[in-house]
């Protein structure tokens, strides 16, 4: 029961402040909106036991990648915008075409959903010791690999918007 | 049943408690830096409103709460109303997970509203939201003085936080462990406090402090010469004072992890030694809230004292200075504790 | 009873919200938040099923998806302040040269 | 323990009530005549000039990305200090490559005067 109220609230949350996103009128509430959305992604992880992934989540998106993004909004916002339309032109076609790919996704999971256990195990079977602990030792052994590649990744995020940024270089 | 009354109705109540005594803690810090301030420059501070002024928070309260809410004409109404709140709510939730006593204190329920397995990386993670207010602030305004204000002020804040990251992992590194609680006890088994273990990331951890908290010398955003008043200058009224009101809960909260990180939480000094068993007269919490005094008169003191530095200068430290150098503090950390291992 | 079903539904939903969003809107940073959007509806499923087996692994790979997105918002943002520099706009549709 | 978030859901619920409450308690007790000099954006007492959201420079955009670079490696350390005694020198060996991969970027950005404010 009280898991049933967590679910549909936070699927509440997101689907509502979602939809917020792509129907607000600038850019600002957008990110607002979306930042409340991510608020509950995070505590959906804390429902599923991924705590360490709540706080990243938080930390990462909330605290950064939305501080970058409304910085972004700050240096380019153009007054003229809010009059023009919002939408392209083809905004019909892709809405239909948007939804019959949800339905087909929804129609799938609907239908092939029963070829795995889709009943969730009891709380507390994944946190044998911490979740930090468990994550960071399947991170930091077995995938070695990406996570090396992680920070080439970050080192080609960080150069390349120097130099897509700075003019003279 | 039982579950309901642990996590339900004790943190209520512990929650009613702290957001009071947070609450008066705030008013009464306003008046703590007036008299503090106006001593070191040989004034007297707020004397009339009650002896020697000790009403006088309560009289700017009030003030706050009939003064005139003046929304400017070109703002975002939305935004501006929801900004100050942005700012305020999370300085307030890291509280939750701050341990102020041992965990058989106040009666078995615990010295803390609650304890999680992320405590520090929730407390981190939240404190970083604070920003995001800042940001909103300066732009609904739509007013330059506060868009400008609340640029720097957010540059500040997130180049300051990087190293502050930085600086936590250091005493990750001795503790390992998320928890706070469980980082006092190590303290505890350790017999001496992180701060002689990790001085560099501690001093690195309190000036970031100052920085995220935009205090002096670090107090560009609020720049009155260049800037008028930096990202709130659009706010007047109760909206101003929720600014104010997450300022100074932000030093609060600071404070608090500082004393929790380096300086034993709710332990007495020298917590291993039994000849100085007497000072366990003085209960842990009321430990832990001296020693957060301590620091706050730090926080008070340096205001006092110090200019304020350029914006530049600001961002070299930032970048230049504490970024490497905790970077450092983190792999000497390592390297050394390999040697215990 | 919340299945596993009901956190791929709720994905599925948020894809496609993403999607519409990505097709429909002109402005680019909006396009960019509906793939953030999109991103954590990876995420969902992710976590969904490491609860489902037992398994850290999801945990794991939807924190390299939160890197992938940190580094594709940096370098995205990038482009748009390089292209708002030239072209003094963020409409997508007016963005429809491949050289200037 | 999932329960352990409840009271921090329940400190949400109540931080928010603060200034919800004060806001609205305000509202009975404040004055309120605004006329249209009030109402205008505060530039020291002059008609304000133009349109404040201007285009502002771009570094504050770099510092931002920077901090978002470096706070991801941030939550890569988090779990590795966590776990540091089990690791020990494979770890310390792994985060080691990790930083100096890293580091590379950061003394490109520093030559290439991004950290600079001029």
């Amino acid at each position: 029961m009280i898991d049933q109220i967590i679910f549909y609230t936070l699927a509440f949350i997101i689907v509502a402040m979602s939809l917020m996103v792509i129907l607000a009128r600038n850019a600002v509430r957008s990110a607002l909106y979306l930042i409340s959305a991510l608020l509950g992604f995070a505590a959906l992880y804390i429902r599923l036991q991924a705590e360490l992934l709540a706080g990243v989540q938080i930390l990462v998106y909330v605290g950064g990648i939305m501080v970058l993004f409304l910085f972004v909004i700050m240096l380019v916002s153009v007054r003229t915008m809010e009059h023009q339309a919002r939408q392209t032109r083809q905004w019909k076609a892709a809405v239909v075409i948007a939804l019959g790919v949800a339905a087909e996704l929804i129609y799938l999971i609907v239908r092939g959903g029963s070829i795995f256990v889709t009943k969730q195990p009891p709380d507390a079977l994944l946190t044998k010791s911490q979740n930090t602990q468990v994550v960071g030792e399947a991170l930091y052994s077995t995938y070695l690999l990406p996570f090396e590649i992680a920070s080439v990744l970050l080192l080609v995020a960080m150069i390349g918007a120097v130099v897509l940024a700075k003019k003279k270089i | 049943m039982n579950i309901l009354v642990n996590y339900v109705v004790i943190p209520l109540v512990k929650i009613v408690v702290i957001v009071a005594i947070l609450s008066g803690g705030i008013a009464y810090l306003t008046l703590m830096e007036r008299k503090v301030i106006a001593r070191l420059q040989h004034r007297l501070g707020p004397m009339r409103v009650g002896w020697h002024g000790i009403l006088q928070p309560i009289a700017d309260g009030l003030k706050f709460i009939i003064k005139e809410d003046i929304i400017p004409i070109k703002a975002d109404r939305f935004v501006f109303t929801i900004a100050p709140g942005i700012s305020l709510v999370p300085a307030f939730i890291v509280f939750s997970v701050i341990p102020f006593g041992p965990p058989d204190s106040l009666w078995g329920t615990g010295g803390y509203v609650t304890d999680v397995n992320i405590a520090l990386l929730f407390a981190v993670a939240v404190s970083s939201v604070g920003v995001l207010g800042v940001i909103l602030g300066g732009w609904a305004s739509n007013s330059k003085y506060p868009l400008l204000g609340a640029l720097r002020s957010s540059a500040q804040m997130v180049s300051y936080e990087v190293a502050m990251g930085f600086g936590i992992i250091g005493v990750l590194l001795v503790a390992n462990s998320l928890s706070l609680v469980e980082i006092v006890e190590k303290q505890r088994s350790m017999g001496v406090w992180f701060f002689f273990v990790q001085p560099i990331a501690f001093l690195i951890y309190y000036f970031c402090g100052m920085a995220e908290t935009n205090r002096l010398p670090f107090d560009l955003p609020e720049a009155e010469t260049e800037l008028v008043g930096g990202f709130h200058t659009e706010y007047s009224g109760f909206r101003f004072s929720l600014f104010f009101i997450a300022e100074y809960a932000n030093m609060i909260t600071v404070s608090s992890l500082a004393v929790t990180l380096f300086f034993g939480g709710w332990l007495r000094p020298f917590s291993s030694v039994a000849a100085l068993s007497f000072l366990d007269i003085i209960p842990p919490p009321l430990w832990f809230v001296i020693k957060v005094l301590i620091f706050l008169y730090i926080f008070i003191w340096v205001r006092g004292t110090l200019p304020r530095f350029r914006f530049d200068q600001l961002m070299r430290i930032g970048w230049k200075v504490f970024l490497p150098v905790a970077m450092a503090n983190v792999m000497v950390t390592g390297a050394i504790l390999l040697k215990f291992l | 009873m919340i299945t596993t079903n009901h956190y791929l539904v709720l994905a599925a939903i948020v894809f496609t919200i993403g999607v519409i969003g990505v097709l429909t809107r002109r402005n680019i940073l909006i396009i960019f938040m509906s793939i953030e959007l999109i991103l954590n509806s990876v995420n969902i499923n992710l976590v969904a099923f490491s609860y489902l087996l037992k398994n850290v692994v999801g945990q794991v790979f939807a924190i390299f998806v939160i890197t992938v997105a940190a580094a594709e918002a940096a370098i995205g943002l990038g482009i748009i302040i390089a292209l708002f520099r030239n072209k003094e706009t963020i409409q997508a549709d007016e963005i429809d040269l491949l050289k200037w | 323990m999932l329960v352990s978030y409840v009271p921090i859901i329940i400190f949400l619920v109540v931080a928010i009530s603060l200034p919800v409450v004060g806001l609205a308690a305000g509202r009975l007790l404040r004055p309120f005549n605004p006329f249209k000099e009030k109402l205008m954006p505060y530039e020291c007492g002059v008609d304000p000039e133009g349109d404040a959201r201007e285009r502002y420079s771009v570094r504050y955009y770099i510092i931002a990305i920077l901090f978002v670079v470096f706070d991801v490696e941030t939550i890569f350390l988090f779990p590795w200090a966590v776990l540091y005694r089990k690791l020990a020198l494979f770890g310390f060996i792994e985060m080691l490559i990790f930083i100096l991969i890293l580091m590379v970027g950061y003394i490109y950005i520093w030559k290439k005067g991004a950290l600079e404010w001029v």
